[in-house]
């Protein structure tokens, strides 16, 4: 197994040419048309508020939050397949919207962008066409890559992918339908079809989560090792921070903790689990329960309410403040820039600076305050 | 609410429609509006009847002057129209306003008659059928209702009508009502109807016959979790098949119940042939076979007008059903 | 180095700008795998002609319904075609109103006029298929075309369909239908047959619709949109074959309801009609059938099962297709198909759901 | 196949004077005994639950840990004798009351198995999702099953609202509301009072927060232990995910291939797990404390209740595996005082795979 490659996180862009994928400002609304009259102006739900992210050459990122935290949205705005509602989401310097609108000087064709971005959902069921055997299913996605391969040819490189995702003898699988493989088998199937594309970026949508226990450390090192073969990148969705640490530790990428549609905190999974600067990424901290026996009972949840605000009117400034046990008058106001006082991770939160006027703003609600600073939150 | 706005808006498109298409048709005609008078006159009388007059017989027959531009035309037809003027009835030579409203409460009395038939039968009938689901009763009347469906309901009617008519004599012939007796509000007279209606409201209740509808949803929602957390919180059987497998499984149920309904009412066209009902149905049967247009049109807006209001009623009885109701509108699939 | 290995690696290097110095880091031993299993032409075909003909045969075939709702059909087409130029042309030569089954020169008997039936209702036939035939294409070329369109498209394109199908919907069916041809006129049975399917498509297109509804949101129709084909190739490929149950079922229910609407036109007396056809039979037969003692019921039960029959062939049909587009049982039945070490079928499937 | 024989209270190195102290603490309130469930397929019969033998105690709170398709659900389902059609329910369950009196489960008619169901022992679903009836509002829901089991008196309604409190709800704003107008978490809480109202002494949880949040799902176990504490009930709380329940549950039972495979206090088999596939199972679950190195997952897969292998059904793929492994189903055998694993070679389970947990050590004796 080859191991991680060695060389510090390569967040930032240094050999001059545009990144691999780079979202900027990226805002994604919805419009939700309630029923009482088609005149009232429809209740607008914030799904992602301006996002800024990079990604590299076979970089790894996992986006870790609550449902409704707009994770899945953004990085399905990433791949375009969600247009976004402001803001740009750029592949190899080339706005994919502009590509596909046809806007200005178009240097990559829009055909060539849709290749190269690929998703893996998470429910193995709904993913793989009833009606279509596995052959039918990868053989079109080599006809959409419009390969030039004779059928046998075909044949011959769709057998070998599935020896290679370990789905052997590779004749028998092929010619199954999809209700006679197991949730794994399906898995990578699935994985198989959007590797085959030969991608750039895979948009991993909790593609573990459904599985059993046992077999989601083999399903995630199995992308990993796909990752050397295929040169590409993973953005990787889930609500599981353990699953998160062991794919960006494993492939020396990064975590993006997303709350109510911003990015809250951005680094490396040694810095996020060790120190989290975030609030709301120590509440997940906390939230993620651990198997070792020296850490003993949590105690009660560490913030003001339990329940996710409604994403329709997000609160102003900081929008964890209403549950934020160290929210302050100021986090109320101003909205916190994703930015690190440190050359540590960057993180939306004003706690990062000792000079910030957070400090001398009064608490919202103290001894929440006292509490979580007692349990050393 | 919006939904019902939905409704109401879909309605009006529907009759509009329905008047337009009527216009158009008589256009259609070989020789356009005049046509009708080919009917009546010899054409002799008519090639050497001065214009004028022959604008007034046709503006008397079909509600416009047809020398008039296309769009006055239109409009004219719309005034005639909601003065509820349908043109003049060839062959009974009267308004065919005079001649469709006395037959009116007829068909609706069938008509109701058979939708209240319908939904009792068919919705107990339905659900007692799912909650024996694989028991002999429930094959037997699967059976059936397959059989039922499979056959024309107008054949169903001949069959009703020989069987239960001539043969037994059990019940009448055809007709509203016994000739011996005079109308007028008393028991007897009721009576008498009921009984001349009964066969036609049997024929119309099997043209759509919802047993087999509502079964399907109700298996659907009897394999539900709600239902098995409902029987270990030790709820009695009967609530949970009332409150439970036939409130849900009415839903889906009543969008299909509703094209069933819209069947209902054009069946009744040839019912009231087979039983001699003389309502609408049977005025459309007459001027369809002797070709009165204007008599035809005006049956068949009455039609239209009747399916668009009981849709409206059934749309607002529906959200009062179902709690998150988006009205009948809604995309349920069928 | 086998060349399935060099052909990973070179394509994987191809769609790099870089090309990477990985010549030496072959992947790991575990990739490598030199099986190649070439399969002539024929085999592929014979595979096709298995798993789109020969296995849906099958199951049609095994249930009895199927079986029943086909041989109903295939009499009603023979019927019309093979049937026509073998049975003569019915001409009053025989005795009046003899019952069926009497004399084997006029097996099903005879009307007032001493036609034989049987060869009244097979020459009533053809006209009847093609009604059924022009009816049939145009209502499922209209619900299917605007369903799915309705259901693919969204938006305004969506909401203007679905009004066109909601009045179709809610115009009473016999009314216009009694309009249509009082004006018209027609007589070619391909146009009555189109005239009778005036808004039967509007149930299709409101079912297809809801249906697509579900499946465009489905993750495998998003990941094919991923792949990059196209809104046609992704409703060919992804969407129409999941729609094909819908579809049968529905063509079963058009072929019921526009026999039924001719017959019932016919029966009224309001269609063009020379020669004889089942309504005719019908509305004659009903008026001469008197009970005591109970005599001509023969020249009313032969339209009447003619017509039936033909209805319960469509919905035995109907039900038996339900089963046809079930992938478990199409795999069950394919010979090419492996079963695999999951040896599945509905059962194990449905105790693995069980487990959950 | 011979369990743990009586459920005796043999000789725990625990001091004996104690006896009666002792005694109503590990008294049982469940035994179940050769428990099995069966479904008719034309391809065999599946056995879904095979032969488990097993005790749960009072006012513990037991985890039954097993991964999809190891029938957890099945055992969760048997304890009320709800097992879906047309599985068949067979072996005996002996139900004690609060006055130590035995009550055979399968025996009851089925007006008594009405009335023992949520009143003393009670369920709740994974779907929270539709476990409510859509059309009606939540009040409802609980005001018939009050009226079922004729306790529809104030003195009820005041514990529902007491109850919505404790489960963080306002009551009369969820009581008034349809179903799809909570969240998927008010929902589950919601589902867990009404399952509480009748102050049941068992109250069983299959999965009941699989489909929620990570901060949802850890708020509402620590909920659970305060509730447990206040209304007094044995909790068992079915999952897949065993950190999630190792602070909640005093006792763990591990289940694989439709039987129980191991079971004891939470620590020990964490700690010192005496099962192979145990200790595979905690070395594959992913969590924030074990380096990633030592992090691998179990080879092969569960098998299918049809065809399960002969012999221990996890020889195909344990490490241990010997020949009688694969002809000898192995039997509960006690590694500790209240601590048992079916495995033959259980005390050489030590060094042939290590836990890579922190805390975890060879201790055998707790």
């Amino acid at each position: 197994m080859s191991d991680a490659m060695e060389g510090e996180s390569r967040d930032g862009s240094d050999t001059g040419d545009p990144p691999l994928l780079e979202l900027e400002d990226l805002s994604v609304h919805f419009e939700k048309r309630t029923g009482l009259n088609p005149f009232a102006d429809p209740e607008v739900v914030q799904a992602v508020d301006d996002v800024s992210l990079e990604i590299n050459e076979t970089d790894t990122v996992v986006l870790v939050g609550e449902s409704g935290s707009g994770k899945t949205t953004l990085g399905k705005a990433a791949i375009g397949l969600q247009r976004p509602t402001s803001g740009n989401v750029r592949y190899r310097g080339q706005d994919i919207w502009d590509a596909k609108d046809g806007r200005g000087r178009v240097e990559i064709a829009h055909r060539e962008i849709r290749k190269s971005l690929q998703i893996v959902h998470q429910d193995p069921e709904s993913a793989l066409n009833k009606s279509m055997t596995v052959f039918n299913a990868l053989s079109e996605a080599l006809h959409l890559r419009d390969e030039d391969l004779d059928s046998a040819g075909r044949r011959q490189r769709i057998y070998d992918v599935l020896a290679q995702v370990g789905l052997e003898p590779a004749p028998d699988y092929a010619s199954r339908y999809p209700h006679q493989l197991s949730g794994g088998e399906k898995q990578r199937v699935i994985l198989t079809r959007a590797l085959l594309m030969n991608p750039d970026l895979v948009l991993a949508d909790e593609a573990v989560s459904a599985l059993d226990v046992s077999l989601r450390i083999d399903m995630m090192d199995l992308m990993l090792e796909l990752q050397e073969v295929f040169d590409t990148s993973y953005l990787f969705v889930s609500h599981n921070l353990s699953n998160a640490r062991y794919l960006a530790e494993r492939a020396n990428g990064r975590i993006g903790v997303m709350y109510l549609g911003n990015l809250v905190e951005l680094g490396t999974p040694k810095q996020l689990i060790e120190n989290p600067k975030h609030p709301y990424t120590k509440v997940l901290r906390w939230a993620t329960p651990s198997l070792s026996l020296e850490e003993d009972d949590p105690g009660p949840p560490p913030v003001r309410q339990i329940d996710i605000p409604d994403a329709t009117n997000p609160p102003s400034g900081c929008r964890f403040h209403t549950r934020c046990p160290f929210a302050t008058e100021v986090c109320t106001q101003t909205v916190p820039r994703l930015e690190s006082a440190d050359d540590a991770q960057d993180a939306a939160c004003f706690r990062q600076f000792d000079d910030h006027d957070y400090w001398d703003s009064d608490w919202l609600d103290a001894d929440a305050a006292d509490a979580a600073a007692e349990r050393q939150f | 609410m919006h939904p019902i706005i939905g409704r109401i808006q879909q309605s009006l498109i529907t009759l509009v429609a329905a008047v337009s298409l009527g216009f158009v048709l008589i256009h259609q005609l070989p020789s356009g509006p005049l046509d009708i008078l080919f009917g009546l006159y010899d054409a002799q009388t008519i090639r050497n009847m001065d214009p004028r007059t022959i604008q007034e017989l046709t503006k008397q027959y079909t509600g416009f002057s047809s020398n008039e531009p296309l769009y006055i035309q239109y409009l004219q037809y719309w005034e005639s129209l909601l003065q509820l003027d349908f043109g003049t009835s060839v062959i009974y030579q009267e308004p065919v306003f005079e001649v469709l409203a006395p037959a009116v409460p007829w068909t609706v009395l069938v008509s109701t008659l058979a939708m209240v038939l319908n939904v009792t039968i068919g919705v107990s009938l339905g659900a007692y059928m799912a909650y024996r689901e694989g028991s002999r009763f429930d094959i037997g009347a699967t059976f059936v209702s397959v059989i039922v469906s499979a056959v024309p309901y107008y054949i169903v009617a001949i069959l009703l009508l020989i069987f239960l008519g001539f043969g037994t004599g059990l019940f009448p012939n055809g007709g509203r009502y016994a000739d011996s007796i005079t109308p007028g509000f008393r028991l007897d007279f009721i009576l008498s109807i009921l009984h001349h209606a009964a066969l036609p409201v049997l024929s119309l209740t099997v043209t759509s016959f919802a047993a087999l509808g509502l079964r399907a949803h109700s298996i659907r929602v009897l394999g539900s979790d709600y239902i098995r957390v409902a029987r270990l919180r030790g709820l009695a059987e009967r609530r949970i098949v009332f409150h439970y497998v036939l409130r849900n499984s009415i839903l889906p149920f009543y969008t299909s119940f509703v094209v069933g309904l819209v069947g209902l009412v054009s069946g009744s066209v040839i019912t009231e042939k087979i039983f001699q009902y003389v309502g609408v149905g049977w005025y459309t049967f007459k001027g369809a076979n002797a070709g009165d247009i204007p008599l035809v049109l005006g049956t068949f807006t009455f039609f239209t007008f009747a399916t668009v209001i009981m849709l409206l009623v059934v749309d607002l009885t529906y959200s009062y059903v179902d709690p998150r109701a988006e009205g009948v509108g809604a995309d349920e699939s069928f | 180095m086998s060349p399935s290995e060099r052909d990973i690696r070179s394509d994987a290097a191809s769609s790099q700008q870089n090309a990477g110095d990985d010549a030496d880091a072959s992947p790991a031993s575990a990739f490598s795998s030199d099986a190649d299993y070439s399969m002539t032409r024929t085999d592929e075909l014979r595979e096709l002609y298995d798993r789109k003909f020969y296995a849906p045969l099958q199951i049609l075939i095994k249930d009895y319904r199927g079986a029943l709702g086909i041989s109903i059909l295939l009499l009603y087409i023979l019927m019309g075609t093979v049937g026509v130029a073998v049975v003569p042309i019915p001409n009053q030569d025989g005795p009046r109103m003899l019952p069926w089954f009497r004399d084997l020169a006029f097996p099903l008997g005879t009307d007032g006029t001493g036609k034989s039936l049987l060869r009244m209702i097979v020459h009533a036939t053809p006209r009847m298929l093609q009604m059924m035939l022009a009816g049939t294409i145009f209502s499922l070329a209209f619900s299917v075309g605007i369903g799915t369109l309705a259901g693919f498209k969204r938006g305004m394109t969506d909401r203007i369909l679905m009004t066109v199908t909601d009045t179709a919907l809610n115009l009473p069916g016999l009314p216009l239908l009694l309009v249509l041809v009082a004006v018209l006129q027609p007589s070619n049975p391909m146009v009555i047959g189109i005239i009778l399917s005036i808004n039967g498509w509007a149930g299709g297109a409101r079912s297809l619709r809801s249906q697509v509804l579900q499946l465009r949101n489905a993750d495998h129709v998003e990941a094919s949109r991923a792949m990059g084909a196209s809104t046609g190739r992704n409703i060919q490929k992804n969407v129409l074959p999941e729609l094909m149950p819908l579809i049968m079922i529905r063509l079963m229910t058009t072929l019921r309801s526009i026999i039924f609407a001719a017959v019932g036109l016919y029966f009224l007396g309001v269609l063009p009609t020379n020669d004889n056809n089942w309504g005719v039979m019908l509305n004659r037969s009903y008026q001469a059938v008197d009970f005591e003692p109970l005599t001509n019921v023969h020249y009313l039960m032969v339209p009447l099962l003619t017509i039936s029959l033909f209805g319960i062939g469509t919905i035995f049909l109907a039900q038996a297709f339900d089963r046809v587009f079930n992938p478990r049982l199409r795999a069950k039945y394919a010979k090419t198909l492996s079963g695999g070490d999951k040896d599945d079928d509905a059962d194990a499937a449905a105790s693995e759901a069980m487990l959950e | 196949m011979s369990g743990i024989g009586m459920p005796d209270f043999g000789p725990d190195d625990h001091s004996d004077e104690v006896e009666s102290e002792t005694e109503s603490e590990v008294t049982p309130i469940f035994e179940l005994e050769n428990v099995s469930v069966e479904f008719e397929m034309d391809r065999g019969v599946s056995r879904v639950l095979d032969d488990v033998t097993f005790d749960i105690h009072r006012n513990e709170v037991l985890g039954v840990v097993g991964e999809s398709g190891s029938g957890k659900s099945m055992l969760a389902s048997a304890l009320l004798d709800a097992v879906v059609d047309p599985g068949v329910l067979s072996g005996d369950i002996t139900y004690y009351t609060s006055d130590e009196r035995p009550i055979d489960v399968l025996g009851l008619s089925d007006r008594d198995l009405r009335k023992f169901r949520w009143d003393a022992v009670s369920m709740v679903f994974q779907g929270a999702m539709n476990s409510f009836n859509p059309v009606m509002t939540v009040r409802s829901h609980f005001k018939e099953t009050l009226e079922a089991h004729s306790a529809a008196d104030e003195e009820h309604f005041e514990r529902v609202h007491q109850l919505l409190e404790d489960l963080y709800l306002e009551g009369d704003r969820v009581l008034d509301s349809y179903p799809h107008e909570l969240s998927g978490g008010q929902k589950q809480r919601a589902l867990i009072a009404l399952s509480l109202i009748l102050r049941p002494n068992v109250l069983v949880m299959d999965e009941p927060t699989a489909a929620l949040d990570l901060l949802m799902q850890r708020s509402i176990l620590s909920l659970l232990s305060d509730l447990k504490e206040k209304y007094e009930f044995t909790l068992v709380f079915i999952t897949h995910d065993l950190p999630l329940v190792k602070n909640l549950c005093d006792r763990l039972a591990v289940m694989y291939a439709f039987d129980l495979v191991e079971a004891g206090p939470t620590r020990e088999v964490i700690g010192s797990a005496d099962h192979p596939y145990t200790r595979a199972l905690l070395n594959a679950t992913p969590n924030l404390d074990t380096p990633i190195e030592d992090m691998n997952s179990i080879e092969g897969s569960a098998p299918d209740p049809v065809n399960v292998p002969p012999g221990c059904a996890y020889n195909p793929r344990c490490p241990l595996a010997e020949q009688r492994c694969e002809e000898e189903d192995p039997d509960l055998v006690q590694v500790e005082t209240d601590h048992w694993a079916a495995c033959f070679y259980w005390d050489d389970v030590d060094d042939a795979i290590p836990i890579n947990v922190p805390g975890a050590g060879g201790e055998t004796d707790e």
